[in-house]
Parts: C-alpha cells; structure tokens; sequence
C-alpha cells in the first residue's frame, strides 16, 4: 500500500479538536475565544492554543496540510513573503489572513515615576543607537535629549529584539521620531536600508534593557524602580492601573479610545491565519471563526480582556473575510 | 642521616599556640558546615513562605450571594428540554448580568466573574426545576472584588467590598474549583487538575523509560563492558547529555519523536519520552557511582558460590546500589517535574482546557501552566501562579518522598 | 480481534509456556540428578520457563509491532476500494479526514459524523478491520505457537536455557547504554541542517571569534556583520553558570554535604539531605522573579553604595548567585553519597594519627570522595548552562564581554530559547543561529567531557 | 592441636594442572605450574607473601577471569575435562569448585539468605523445608550453628570476624562443591576459631577435594597431606607434607622453612 | 624465629587503666579491667574473637569515642594524666598515643604523603628537607625505606599487604608518639614479613610503650614481656608472659593456650 492516508499524528486519522499556534500577543486572545467556543457549541473539544512565537508558529503552520498540521496560526504581525513561499510550497497554497485586532503599545512609568511627556522624536534621541547618523548615543539623562524633562537617567525596559512587539516599537515610534530629521527624509528615498538601520536600531549599552516576554515582570521592575520607563501591550497598563502610570506621547493618554482610533502612537494589528483546506476536515473550524468575529467588536469580549479593537473598516473587511473565506493573495507581501 | 630527633614535645608554648589554633579552625569549619546547611535550608524557607503567603489565598475564593428570580429573568428556557445546546443558546452570560443588576445594583454587573453564569448553568442542568422558583446562589466574584475582598485593591472594589459585607452577601470559601478544572481565561475559574494530570502521565512516562534505562547504562557500563573504545565514547556521550541544555532535547524531540516517528504533538507520550533522554544522564552517572561504591569482595563473593554474572548484578550489586541510584532518580525527576524549556518545542506550553485521558492526549505540565499563568494580564492569576507553586511543590514532595522512603530502606552498611 | 484482545492472549500463551517448560524442565532434571552426575543438569527450571516463554512472545511480538505498521494501510486499501468510497473528494487532506473520521466512528471513539461521507465508510471499515485484524491474530498466534514449541523442545536436562536467558538480559543493557550514542547523534543530526544553513548565511569565524552580538542587527534587517559573534554568550555562560554559580554552590554543597555526614547526627542527616534536594526541584519561574525582584535590585543599590554607578538592575551577579542555590543540591546529594561511601578506616587512620575531624575531612576524606564530587560538580555546571528562566528575568538578554558581575550578561542558551520562540521569522539567519549555537555549545561540552574522560583515567585512584 | 598429618594413598585425581602460565597485562604472576588435587589429601600452598599463591589458586576456578588483566596458558582439568575450554559453563564450574576468600565476606543479608544463596541459585532446595535443612546442615558444618541458630536473621556482617568467615566457608559447603578452594581462611582468627577450622577441614576431607592457602606453616603442617612451596610465581617444591616440613628438598624450602628466608 | 621474651625491670608506668568500663549502647564489652603499660616492656592483648580486645585498645587512645553508641567508664592516665579528663585534648592524645589498625589503611595518596601527613599536620617539620629527614627515618625504622626508596611517590595503595602494614607503622611512628598501638598487625602477613615487623617490635621498645593484640599465641610469646589475657570482657589474667604461657594461674587462660578452650 502507499501508507497510510488516514494516520499520522493525534488519535486517529483526523482531529476533532482545533490547533492552532503562534504568537504569544495573540495567545490570551485565542484563548478566551476558544473558551467562548466551548461555551457556544457544547460538544466541541476545547481547541489546543501554543504559543510559540509568530516565527515559530509559522513554521509549524506552514510544513504542510494534513491533522498532524495546525490549522490555525496566531500572528503579532503579518506574514513574509519568504514564509508564504514556504507555505506554497509546501502546499499550503489557501491560507485565509484576517486581522483581528489592534495590540496597544503603552509607555509607563510608576506612580510615583518623574512625569515624563514623550514625543516619537524625544524617544527616537533617548534610544536610537546612532540618532540621525551622527555618532553612538551619548544621552545620559531625559535632560540631555530634552531640556524641558527632569534629569533622571535613561532606563527603558522594552521588548527584546526577538518579539513582534519591539517591530512595532520601531515602526510606530522611532521611524517616526527619525522622519522628523529632514536629513532622515532624504535617507529614505536614498537608501532604504541605511535610513532603516538609523532610524530603528537600538542602543545596546545598558540604558534600554531586552526584557523577555514577560511584560509582568517589567511591570514589577517598574515598581522597582520610579525612575525607569516600560514599553509593553496596553492590556498590562489597563490591568495595572494602580502602581503604574501612562506616559504622554504628543500630549496623547494612553486610554482606549486613544488607542483604538490611533490617536496614541503605539498600535498594531494582529492577524490571525487559517488554513483553507481545514475548513473542511476539521470539525468547529467555522464556528470557531465566527466566535472571533462576534467578539472583536469594540464591546466584544476581547476588549473587556485588553485587546483594542481594529478601525470599523478593518473590522468589516475581516468579517467579509470570515464569512467568504477568501483566500490571501501573496503577491502584495513584504 | 640527623641525629636521633627529641621526642616531641607536646607541652611547650608553640605546640599549645598550635593546637589551639588547629582547634579554632575546626571549630571555624564545623560553623562553616553548619552556616552552609542553615544558609541552604533558609533559602528553600524563604522560598516556601513566600510562595505560601502568596499562594494559599489562590486556594480560596470570594462568592456574593445573589438572589435571583427565576421566572422573572429574562430566560427562555424549557424546563423539560434542558439540552447542552438549548443552554449555549440561551445567552446566559447576559442574563446572569442583568440578573445580578436586578439583584444589586446597576454597576453590579462587574462585581461577579465573568464566568458565573456557568454557575447558572450547571445548576440548571442538575436541577431545571429551579427555573420556577427564586433561588439564592453563590456566584464567584471578580477579579477585582476577590482582590479587594482578600488584601487590598481599587477603592471602588474595596467600596463595593464594604457594601457587599454590611449586606452580608460576601463569603470566601475553600476554592474547590481550583483543584478539579482545567486551564481557562478567567482567574476565578481556573484550576490546576489538567496540568497536574499531565505532570503525573509525563513524570510516569519519563521515570518509566529514564529509571531502567539508566540503571541498565549503569549497570553494563560499571559492570560488563570492557574498556575499550566503545565504552569511552558512551561514557563521554552521557556526560556530555548531562550538560546539553535542555531545548536542545526539545529540539530533538521535535525532530524525532514528531516528525520522525509522528507521535502526536502536545503529547505527555512524547514529553515524557524527551525528558526522559534529559533525565537518563544524570541517573546513569548517579547510578555509577553507586555501583562503583559496592566493595568488590561482594561480588567476589557472589561469583565464588557460582553466580552467573548477571544474578551478582540483580542479586547483590543492584540492590546494595539502589540508594545511590535513587538519589540520582530524585534530582534529575525533580529536575524533569520542573522543566518548561524542551516542552516548548514539542507543542506542550499550550492552552488546554481539558484534562487529558492517556498518555497520547494533548497536555500540559505544571511548571508550563506556572509559566503561562505569570504571563498573564490579569491580577487575579498572580495568586492563582503561586498556588500552582503550591501545587507543584507538594507533587515533587510527594515524589521525593517516595524515593527517599525507598533510599532509607535500601540504605544498608557493610 | 481487537488489539487488547491478543495482547492479553499473547500473555496467556507466555504464561502457560513459562509453566509448562518450567515443569518439564524440572521433570527431566530431577530423574537426571537422580540418576548421576552433577554437570547433567545445567540451569534452573525458571530459566527453561523464562526461555520458552520468550521465544513464544517475542517473534509474535515483533509481527505485531510490524502488523501494526502494516495493517492500517492495508485495512484503508480495502475501503478506498469499496463502493460507497467512490464518491470520495479527490484532494487528499479531506479524503484522510473522512477516512479518520469513518475509523474513528467505526472504533467506537467517536459518535456521530461531522462529514456525512464518512457514515458511508463506517461499514466498509468495520469489515475491513475484522478481515485485517483476524488475519493479523491468527498469525500471531501461529508465530507464537511455532516459537514456543520449537524452544520446548530444546528443554532438556543439561540445556544452557540460563545462559540463553542472560544473553539477552545483556543485550538489553548493552541496547541501553548504546541509546545515549542515539541521543546523541540524534542531537546532532537534528541541529546539523539548520546550522549549516547558518553557516552558508554568515561566515563561521565571525561567529565563532566575533566579539560583538547583536542580533537585532540582523532581526531588523541590518545585515549581518558583527552581529553573530558567540563570544559573548559563551563568555556569560561561563560567568553565570560556571563561576558566579558555582561559587556558590559548591562551598554551601560541599560544606553541606561535609557537615550532614561527618557532624550532624544520622537523624539529621536523614531529613536534611531531602529537604535540600527540594532546591532543585523549584519551578525556575520561581527563582526568576526572586532574582529579578528580590536579589538584583538589592544588588544594584549594594553595588552603587560601594560606587559602581554603571551597576544595572539586571546582573550577572544576581542570576548566578540564585542559580547557584538551584544547583546546591547537585553537589550536595553526589559529595554526601561519595563521602558517605569512603571507608571508615580511612577515617579511623587519620583520627588515629591525632588529626582533627576537619584536618581528616579536607586532607583524606574529599581527597578519596573527589570522583564522586567532581562528578556533582559536572552535573551541576551542566545543569547551570541549561538554565533560561533565571538568566533572561535576572541578568537580562544584552552580550556584554565583561568582568563587571553588575553588568548584565547573556547566555547561550537563553538566547537560543530567545531566538526560537520570537516572533521572527523562522529560515532568517537570526532563528538558524540557535541551531548553530546549539551545535557549537553541543560541540564544546563533549571536548571538555572528551578531555575530562583522559584527565579522570589518568589520575583514577581507588581505595580498596 | 593436632598431630602432622599422615597421607593417603590418593584413590582419585580430581583436579590437575599442568604448565599454567598466569599473566597481568605484561607480569608474570605464575611461571609453568603442574599439580594434582586429589580427593583424600588436604593440598597446601606456602610461600611468601605475593608468590603467587592467590593467584594459583584463582586460575582453578576461574576467578581470575574476573581480572580484567589477567590472562592464562596452560591447562587445568576438572575430573579429566579441561576447564578452559570454550565448552566449560564458568558459573556452574564454580559451583562444583568453591571458594573462602582470605577476608571474610558474607553479604549483607540475612545468615540464613547467606548460606541460602547458593542453594536456590542453584536449585539445590525443593521448597522451604529442604531449605532449612539445608541450611542447618551447612551451618553445622561450619561450626556455627550452635552460635546462631537463635538469631538466623540477623544479618551475616553483624558477626565477628571468625564467625563470618565461619560463616562464608558455610556459604560455600551448602551448594555441595567437589573441591573447596580456601584462601588463608584463618588469617583474621583466634586459635579456637581457627582449630574449629582446622577440625572442619579434617571433616570435609575425603568428602571434598580442599586446597588450602596458609601463612602459617604450623597450620599446614596440621591439616594438609600434601604441601606446595611456591616462591616468585614458581612451583619450588610440591609433595607430600611430612616430608617438606622435615626434610625438603630444596635449599629454597629449606630456607623459607626454618625462617632464615627473605 | 625468636625466643620467648624475659621480662626487663619496669623504670615508668606510662599508661594505667583502672576499672574500665565500656558500653555499646545496652550491651557490656570490657567488664572493668585494669591494667599498667610500661615504657620497657611489650604488652600483649590475647583471647578468643569477641572478647573485647580491640575494644580495650581503642579506649586507650579514645578511637571509641567515634562509635556514636560506645561509652566509657573507668580512669585510664598517660603519665598520671586523666585522658579521659575534660581538659584532655583528644588531637594530642592521639599524636602521643599513635594506633596501627589491623588492616593495613594506608591513606590513597603517596608513600610519602602517607608518612609526611601526621609530622605535616602536627608541625613538627621544618621545611622540605626536614620533612624529607622524618619521612626516611620513618620508613628505615619500619623497614621499609630500601624497598620504596625508588618509588615515594607511588600511591600507598600499590603495596602488597605487608608493606601497606609497615608504611601504617612507619606513618604511626612519625609523629613520635609515646605509645604505640597495634591491633593484630600480622594478621595480613606471611612469616618473613611477620618476621620484619617483629623485629621492628623489638627494637622500638624501651623508645616507646607497645601494646599489641595478637591471635598468635607464638607471636605473643615471641615479641611480649606482659600478656593480658581477655574472656567475655574480663581480664582474665595478666601477668609476665612466660609465666602466662608456661605455668598460668587460671583454668581458663591454660585451656585457651592449650587449645582446649571453646
Ligand atoms: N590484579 C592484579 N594486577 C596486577 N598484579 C597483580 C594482581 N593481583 C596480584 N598481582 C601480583 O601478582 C603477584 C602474585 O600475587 P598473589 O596475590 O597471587 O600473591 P600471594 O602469594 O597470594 O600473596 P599474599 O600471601 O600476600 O596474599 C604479586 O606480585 C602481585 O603483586
Ligand atoms: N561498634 C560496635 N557496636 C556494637 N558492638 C560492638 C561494636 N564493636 C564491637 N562490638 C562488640 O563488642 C565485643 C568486643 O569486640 P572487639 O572488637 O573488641 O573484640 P576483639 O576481641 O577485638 O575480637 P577479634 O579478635 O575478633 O577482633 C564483641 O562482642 C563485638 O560484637
Ligand atoms: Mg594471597
Ligand atoms: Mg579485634
């Protein structure tokens, strides 16, 4: 015989239960959809979410089609081109993309913290490893990047360069902060690969700290420590309200609305990744989708569990994406 | 040659200076070795009062009585066609919160779990005829209100905490929930069963495959095989397992046991069978020394009477060796019991909402729900991760002590 | 038959030829002993039991384990064949759900079907499975039969069955220890074609003497120059895990072990030596937070009140002293059994000679015990460079080349969980640079273990 | 304390080793051995300490094989079949060639599983109660059973040194040898001790072939018939006892003899 | 051989033990002995397995009081000093009065580490070449230098029995202890090494107090001036050693030297 078709991988030939893996951002929201799923359709296993990273997960995700495969994949961000290759050929050529929210990037600082007020240029000075080309960082203090902030040293605790969320920080903020150079401006029709490295790299010397992925242990260091600055998901700000405090950027709170209609820097989307061949074979896959859809509204669920919910466009777009199952076109990738 | 030397003499100024002074560091040394036990044992005390004071709140909950009107509410519900799917659609999660707006107030609302309707439901399904009477029920506060009720939180929790105690509705009770549910999203919901089911099956399959093969490795290593080029290169092979870090065995697993063999992912199997490899080293090298320590004249001994070889290695030498086999088996279970790292690769740091059936059902293991759980957003999960502590804390004494009634046991002088 | 079913059956035939060759055995030996000389008879009648009975089990056995593999695609041959699978979807994921699910169905481990196609299957595989497994029972049991009687036959008086016997008890050990060589070339054989990978991406000299690690360098598309060299992170394991570490835990484990077993009484020896191998066994989240939150801030205000105002809240320091009290019981329990197991007249000499108890425990005892403490030591060291948890909440993920235990370090190993769990993609150089850290530190650990084996052969003492 | 030995016109050889060559690694331990063992006679071997006489004694069943170094040449036979031959089963050839090892080394086990050991490995004993008698036999044997009959589950390292080497040569009478090999036997004993012994000895004779290890040539002189002088892994002089011990025949003996030796 | 031992005059009582008692937990071994050592005079400890002779030498250096369960009653002096006084100090006593186990322990390092140990850890050497001095002369008096000279730094461990034994008296009397204990040192030895250490017996007397068990009787007659003779626990007699051999005032001692005891 040619094998077995039906074996391979879980009990049996098929999975009753959904997988899905990925991002670690996307994980407590994956998590409180499958518990909601449960809740809706009783009868179905509850699905298995891992959270193995976005690269990680998308690895997993892409090796094939078949139950030992997962179906779904948590992103922080959208997919490379290079991993829908790998997708394609590996033959997973119909993968539906749907974004499902927004994470929020918050500045904080204790309660009892100096009070900073930021902007995308301030944060840009403090931390770039080479602000506007000229030289390594020699920023001690917010006073040597700001006259009008206090004289306190610099300490940021950030994500590491692994995570999504340090992406985002690059984009949202310091690209911005960078384009406020003219000189930056120019780079960037130049040369886009010199404009980025100025613009996004990060100073190594101690003054911004990789801290894992663990955003509660920053929260904990920050209580720590009144003097130093945490960037992590909005979610930990909302949730630990009590010893912390949002920093300003451009004047701008941290709040939901701020977030959720952009007018806070810090925002990005979060996608999820499904395997159109799935849909079929994998019993409460559908469902499963819908539940997402019903719940990534602005009074959703999800929101009540920190996530903020994407523009009404999006969110529209993402839900035509569920209902018609259409499929990615990966020629507009990166 | 010198001349005959003077016998010493014990009693003159220099040798007293001396001896007192050699007195001194033995007794410098004996503190030393003391400090050192102390030091050691205040650290694991430490430790444990810490995880207590935090994480045996985690083992209790608050409940607010709320008196609900049955008929009156919003339901529509049959009492005689109770199904599971007839309950999903009945949106419980919002008539439990207009049922406690009702019952306490407007902003009541965010007094309760977000769970608690599952408290409805389970009562509903045991007993529909309840859906025509008015009934009080213990629903599980908030996050918020739990905190508040147990050290301190928000004002308005801590308000809503006075309001609800002159009412007398607040009750805090042992939370047994948290010992017989599974992983979920809601803090006041969650229980440690799942993950703890899964450290047993993996613990089972890893001391099952781990403890024969190590001792087997020990035994023909110490016992059998010639010194020859072989042997070094197991030797060095398993002392050098011993120093792999553990995600490389992750790595492994995933490369073998997944997609080589196609055993199921998130499988305690295949976690067991990973840690297992991790854990086989240090019995083997344990296990040597144990075996080396075995005087020789025993074997002699045996052999002299006309034992094979194999029935001085099971009648005699094993079990003389076990104590110093079952040290080795102690830490390096416990450190397997506490290991997140390798199980990563292999599909087991995951949400899993049910407790798994056998060995070949997806799980998870304490240590990774630990992990998770201090990841969470949620304050409520800070007690609920020391309590998993807790949790994990008795299993691996409970193990332990096992080994160690076992180690005393065989523990013989010669 | 269903697998359970033959199993047990198989158990049953073993059962009855260990009984049946264990009485015929002793039969013949004893109208054999009665009858003259001693070498007439060779082994006990348990081993002619244990012979027979092996010879039933494993052939059949081994068919089963190969029927297993065999039978399914067999068994699915025979529905896709059958009428009510023509009107299967021609892709091959769905086609295998439906078979799954109709096998599922058909095994009793699922209900209802969620595909309709697959109710049609339910039939076809429930005969298909009979014919299979009835087909699979019958020569099982033929094999066991034919085993079992050829390896009854051979019982006689002076029959070696021991030896047969122990042969294979042998092998299994010998198959044992040859599974650590497995594991380990399975270790290599699963990070060699990623590092390679690595390899063709960035030039193995940067990586292996370059000085500067920057992996954001490369993550945020930088290039890769200067950004992969391992120095740093071999240099911080070593700080973290085999210096700082073991600074700590070999003192507090050896003068544990020192005073649990030459001065404290037996009884507090007894409860102490667990409570201590406790340590070890503490989820490492656990330490992490007490490192991060406890240890290291404490450090930093200690290390900028003596005027090292560059100290960092995340420090090397900090990590390896609470990775030290981890590993305490790894010296501890190794150096309590071998100093425990040195002999008592070495003691008595010493004694004899006027020394003092610790004269006679530093300058004979830990002399005599050294292999068995080194040997903690090793396993301690190794369990230290394994660790991820401590190093990336307390010491923080920068690759600094410093002396300065303030300064925040990295190791090799957390950066290899970094890399694999992080959000980049998984074919850039950045996530391959985990395998080839894998590899080089897999690499390092057995030259070091390859050396230590010539170090220990050469200087072997032994005390009988 | 008993009168020299008178020999025995010996009715049956039982073991005979011709030109054995003993090696470890590249030392050579024993240099071209011939003897017989037979039945009736107690055979002693003297000689000064790290002759060869352990090792000699080691090559006849096979305990040498044990030494990872050691390596044999010539030939040792066992009622005329060669014991080095590939055919021979090394483990049940020492259970009809035993062995009491210089230092007492009883198991840490119970006196009765000590001396129950062999027995059931063997499959000597149909049951417990053959068990026990076999026991007590081997015990009695021995010259130990008055001493422990009452606390047989004690365990055998609790006894005082001459009570388990007692015990040891108890050990290695109850699976019924055909010779017993004894390694100074009585080097860790008192005198009383040592002439229980030494009567045992007398007892087993004619029973058992005995091969007999000494330093004490006073004690060879009692119990042996026969007595071979080894000296620098060379069989010096090998014969009848009476006869080494009062009229030797070589200088070497002679010397080692009177004491005027080394 | 040598020839039974006269009796020289004592001129210092060295060591003296009166009414000692030794407990193991509930169980009596040493049931009140008393006894004298003197400087001149070599004593001897003899009786069958049990009786408590190793267990009366150990208290006299307090090697008891390592065994948790033992205690000890009685007074025992060194020069009239109480060892067992609460200003004793157990280190010194033990370098005064040095002890030789009865088999051989030698420490698992080198020949000459094994000598340098006691002098090292004592101080009484200064600098190398002192300590080179002590270790030579320790090891010619235990007869031993001529055959290890070549090889000091060998591990101690390589020497066959006897030479172990010897390297353990040469170790015992490098610190120049006053006293010497000797717990059966031949039980391990052939006659030429017995001889050696008999020797060395003889001529290390009148320099330091010896104490020797021994289940030799020929050997106690051959090196001692004074013979104790222990039973159960008891001293049974002690006395001039040939009177004890040749004409012994108790039933008991006449039927254990006669043999005729047990
Ligand atoms: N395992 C071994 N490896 C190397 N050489 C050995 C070994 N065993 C014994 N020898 C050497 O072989 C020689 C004979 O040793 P053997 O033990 O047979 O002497 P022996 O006559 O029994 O001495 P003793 O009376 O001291 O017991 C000695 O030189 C000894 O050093
Ligand atoms: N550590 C101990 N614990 C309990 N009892 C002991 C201990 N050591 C010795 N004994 C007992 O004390 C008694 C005297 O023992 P001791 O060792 O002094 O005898 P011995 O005369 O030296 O005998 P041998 O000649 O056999 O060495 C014996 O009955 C022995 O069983
Ligand atoms: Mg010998
Ligand atoms: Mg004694």
């Amino acid at each position: 015989g040619c094998g077995d078709q039906s074996s391979g991988g879980g009990a049996g030939g098929t999975r009753d239960q959904i997988r899905a893996v990925g991002s670690s951002t996307v994980y407590p929201f994956a998590t409180a959809i499958a518990e909601m799923f449960v809740q809706g359709n009783p009868g179905m296993k509850s699905p298995i979410i891992e959270s193995t990273g976005t690269g990680g997960g998308m690895k997993l995700f892409c090796a094939g089609v078949g139950a030992q495969y997962p179906d779904i994949e948590n992103a922080s961000r959208r997919i490379k081109k290079s991993e829908f290759e790998d997708c394609q050929k590996n033959g997973v050529k119909d993968i539906i993309e749907i974004q499902v929210g927004v994470d929020g990037l918050a500045f904080a600082e204790a309660k009892n913290g100096p009070g900073l007020k930021l902007t995308p240029k301030i944060v840009y000075e403090a931390l770039a490893a080479n602000p506007y080309g000229k030289g390594p960082n020699k920023a001690e203090t917010w006073k040597d990047v700001d006259p009008s902030l206090p004289a306190t040293p610099i300490s940021v605790f950030g994500p590491p360069s692994t995570s999504g969320t340090r992406d985002s920080l690059a984009e949202l903020i310091l690209t911005k902060g960078c384009e406020t150079d003219p000189a930056m401006k120019a780079l960037k029709e130049k040369s886009e690969d010199e404009f980025k490295a100025t613009c996004t790299r990060v100073r190594e010397d101690g003054k911004y700290v990789d801290s894992g992925e663990n955003d509660n242990l920053i929260v904990q260091k920050l209580g720590a420590n009144p003097n130093a600055l945490g960037v992590f998901g909005y979610s930990f700000l909302e949730e630990n309200k009590d010893t912390l405090k949002d920093v300003t950027i451009n004047g701008v709170e941290a709040t939901y609305e701020t977030v959720s209609t952009g007018k806070y820097p810090g925002a990005r989307a979060l996608y999820i990744y499904v395997k159109k061949a799935h849909m079929t074979a994998i019993p409460g896959l559908q469902a499963f989708l819908n539940t997402f859809a019903s719940n990534w509204n602005p009074d959703g669920a999800l929101t009540k569990r920190g996530m903020v919910a994407a523009p009404d466009d999006v969110r529209k777009a993402s839900a035509e994406t569920v209902k018609s199952l259409a499929v990615l076109d990966g020629s507009q990738l990166k | 040659m010198t001349a005959t030397r003077t016998p010493t003499d014990w009693k003159s100024d220099a040798m007293r200076k001396r001896i007192a002074r050699r007195y001194a560091a033995e007794r410098r040394f004996k503190l030393a070795g003391l400090f050192a036990v102390l030091l050691s044992a205040a650290f694991l005390a430490f430790l444990l009062f810490t995880m207590l004071g935090n994480g045996l709140r985690g083992f209790t909950r608050t409940e607010i009585a709320v008196k609900i009107d049955f008929p009156a509410s919003p339901l529509l519900l049959d009492p005689n066609a109770i199904t599971d799917q007839s309950l999903a659609n009945a949106n419980l999660p919002m008539v439990t919160g207009e049922t406690v707006k009702k019952a306490l107030g407007a902003d009541a609302e965010e007094w309760v779990s977000s769970t608690a309707w599952t408290v409805l439901r389970d009562r509903i399904k045991a007993d529909p005829k309840i859906l025509s009477r008015t009934e009080t029920i213990a629903l599980p506060a908030s996050t918020a209100i739990d905190l508040a009720a147990k050290s301190n939180a928000s004002p308005e929790a801590e308000a809503a905490v006075d309001r609800l105690n002159k009412a007398g509705l607040l009750s805090t009770g042992i939370n047994w929930n948290f010992l017989s549910a599974s992983d979920g999203t809601d803090p006041t919901q969650v229980g440690i069963w799942g993950a703890f089911k899964g450290s047993l099956l993996t613990m089972l399959v890893t001391l099952a495959l781990s403890f024969p093969i190590g001792v087997a490795t020990a035994l023909y290593l110490e016992e059998y095989a010639r010194k020859n080029w072989l042997t070094d290169i197991i030797e060095v092979s398993i002392n050098n397992l011993a120093a792999v870090p553990s995600i490389i065995f992750g790595l492994l697993g995933l490369s073998i046991f997944l997609n080589f063999l196609h055993l199921p992912r998130s499988a305690a199997l295949v976690g067991g069978m990973t840690l297992a490899l991790m854990t086989m080293p240090v019995i083997v090298i344990a296990g040597r020394n144990a075996i080396k320590s075995v005087p020789p004249s025993i074997r002699d001994a045996a052999l002299g009477i006309g034992a094979s070889p194999v029935q001085v290695v099971f009648h005699h030498v094993l079990p003389l060796a076990l104590p110093g086999i079952l040290t080795g088996t102690i830490i390096g279970m416990a450190r397997a019991l506490g290991e997140t790292a390798p199980l990563l690769m292999i599909g087991m740091r995951a949400f899993i909402a049910t407790p798994p059936g056998g060995i070949t059902d997806p799980a998870t293991v304490l240590p990774v729900q630990i992990f998770l759980w201090s990841d969470e957003v949620s304050k409520g999960f800070v007690e609920k991760t020391s309590a998993a502590i807790i949790v994990l804390l008795v299993f691996l004494l409970a193990m332990n002590g096992l080994a160690i009634y076992l180690r005393n046991k065989f523990e013989k002088r010669w | 038959m269903t697998g359970p079913a033959i199993l047990l059956l198989l158990a049953g035939l073993g059962a009855i030829a260990w009984v049946s060759a264990r009485a015929r055995a002793l039969r013949l030996q004893t109208a054999a002993r009665a009858s003259g000389r001693r070498d007439a008879v060779h082994s006990l009648p348990g081993y002619h039991g244990w012979y027979v009975a092996l010879w039933t089990l494993i052939p059949a056995a081994i068919f089963l384990a190969v029927w297993a593999n065999v039978a399914p695609g067999l068994i699915t041959q025979d529905v896709l064949s059958s009428p009510a699978a023509q009107s299967l979807p021609t892709d091959d994921f769905s086609r295998s759900a439906i078979l799954g699910e109709a096998r599922a169905i058909a095994t009793g481990k699922q209900a209802g079907a969620f595909n309709p196609l697959s109710q049609g299957l339910v039939d076809p595989y429930k005969a298909a499975t009979g014919k299979y497994g009835m087909a699979g029972a019958a020569l099982a049991l033929v094999l066991a039969f034919a085993g079992g009687a050829y390896a009854f036959t051979r019982v006689r008086p002076d029959f070696r069955a021991r030896t047969r016997v122990e042969r294979l008890v042998m092998a299994m050990l010998l198959i044992a220890s040859l599974l650590a060589i497995i594991t380990t070339l399975g270790i290599v054989a699963s990070l060699l074609w990623e590092s390679f990978r690595f390899f063709s991406m960035v030039n193995p000299i940067d990586f292996l003497f370059g000085t500067k690690w920057s992996p954001q360098s490369a993550a945020m598309g930088y290039g890769n120059e200067d950004a992969f060299g391992a120095v740093p992170l071999f240099w911080g394991t070593i700080f973290i895990g085999a210096i700082i570490a073991m600074i700590v835990a070999i003192p507090l484990g050896l003068m544990s072990a020192i005073y649990l077993t030459q001065y404290a009484q037996p009884r507090v020896r007894k409860w102490m030596k667990p409570i201590l191998e406790v340590l070890a066994g503490v989820p490492t989240v656990v330490y992490g937070y007490f490192a991060a939150l406890t240890i290291a801030p404490a450090l930093r205000d200690f290390a900028v009140a003596i005027g090292i105002h560059s100290a960092s809240s995340e420090s090397a320091l900090a990590a390896g002293l609470v990775m030290g009290v981890m590993i305490i019981p790894f010296v501890s329990s190794m150096a309590d059994d071998s100093i425990a197991a040195v002999p008592q007249s070495m003691r008595d000499g010493s004694l004899a000679m006027g020394a003092t108890t610790s004269e006679t425990i530093r300058k004979v005892l830990i002399p005599a015990a050294l292999p068995g403490v080194v040997g903690g030591v090793l396993l301690a060291v190794s369990r230290a460079i394994g660790e991820t948890m401590i190093v990336v909440m307390a010491a923080g993920l920068s690759a600094n080349l410093t002396l300065n235990p303030f300064a925040s370090v990295t190791t090799v190993t957390t950066q290899i969980v970094q890399l694999l769990t992080g959000d980049q993609e998984f074919d850039s150089a950045k996530t391959l640079a985990a395998f080839a850290l894998g590899l080089v530190l897999f690499i390092v650990t057995l030259l070091l273990n390859i050396v230590a084996l010539r170090v220990v052969k050469k200087y072997r003492e032994a005390y009988e | 304390m008993h009168e020299p030995q008178t020999l025995v016109p010996a009715t049956e050889t039982k073991m005979t080793a011709r030109d054995v060559k003993v090696f470890y690694g590249e030392k050579q331990a024993i240099k071209g051995v011939s003897i017989d063992v037979d039945m009736d006679n107690v055979t002693a071997f003297i000689g000064p300490s790290g002759c060869g006489k352990s090792t000699f004694l080691r090559t006849l069943n096979r305990m040498n094989d044990t030494v990872a170094s050691a390596r044999t040449e010539g030939t040792i036979t066992l009622d005329g079949e060669d014991i080095y031959a590939p055919s021979m089963d090394v483990v049940q050839l020492r259970a009809r060639v035993g062995m009491v090892f210089q230092k007492p080394n009883p198991f840490p086990k119970s006196i009765y599983e000590n001396i129950a050991y062999g027995p059931r490995i063997h499959g000597l004993a149909h049951g417990k109660a053959d068990l026990d008698v076999i026991v007590e036999k081997s015990l009695r044997r021995a010259g130990l059973w008055d001493e422990v009959k009452d606390r047989l589950h004690d365990s055998g390292t609790a006894l005082s040194g001459g009570q388990q080497q007692r015990l040891c040569i108890g050990r290695a009478i109850a699976v019924e040898p055909e010779v017993i090999l004894m390694d100074e036997p009585c080097s860790a004993l008192d005198p009383i001790a040592t002439a229980k012994i030494e009567e045992l000895i007398h007892e087993l004779r004619g029973r058992y072939a005995i091969v007999i290890v000494t330093h004490n040539m006073q004690q060879a002189a009692r119990v042996s018939q026969r007595t071979a002088f080894f000296h620098l892994g060379e069989l010096v002089e090998y014969g009848v006892t009476s006869d080494i011990f009062t009229n030797p025949k070589q200088e070497r003996t002679k010397d080692y003899i009177t004491g005027r030796y080394g």
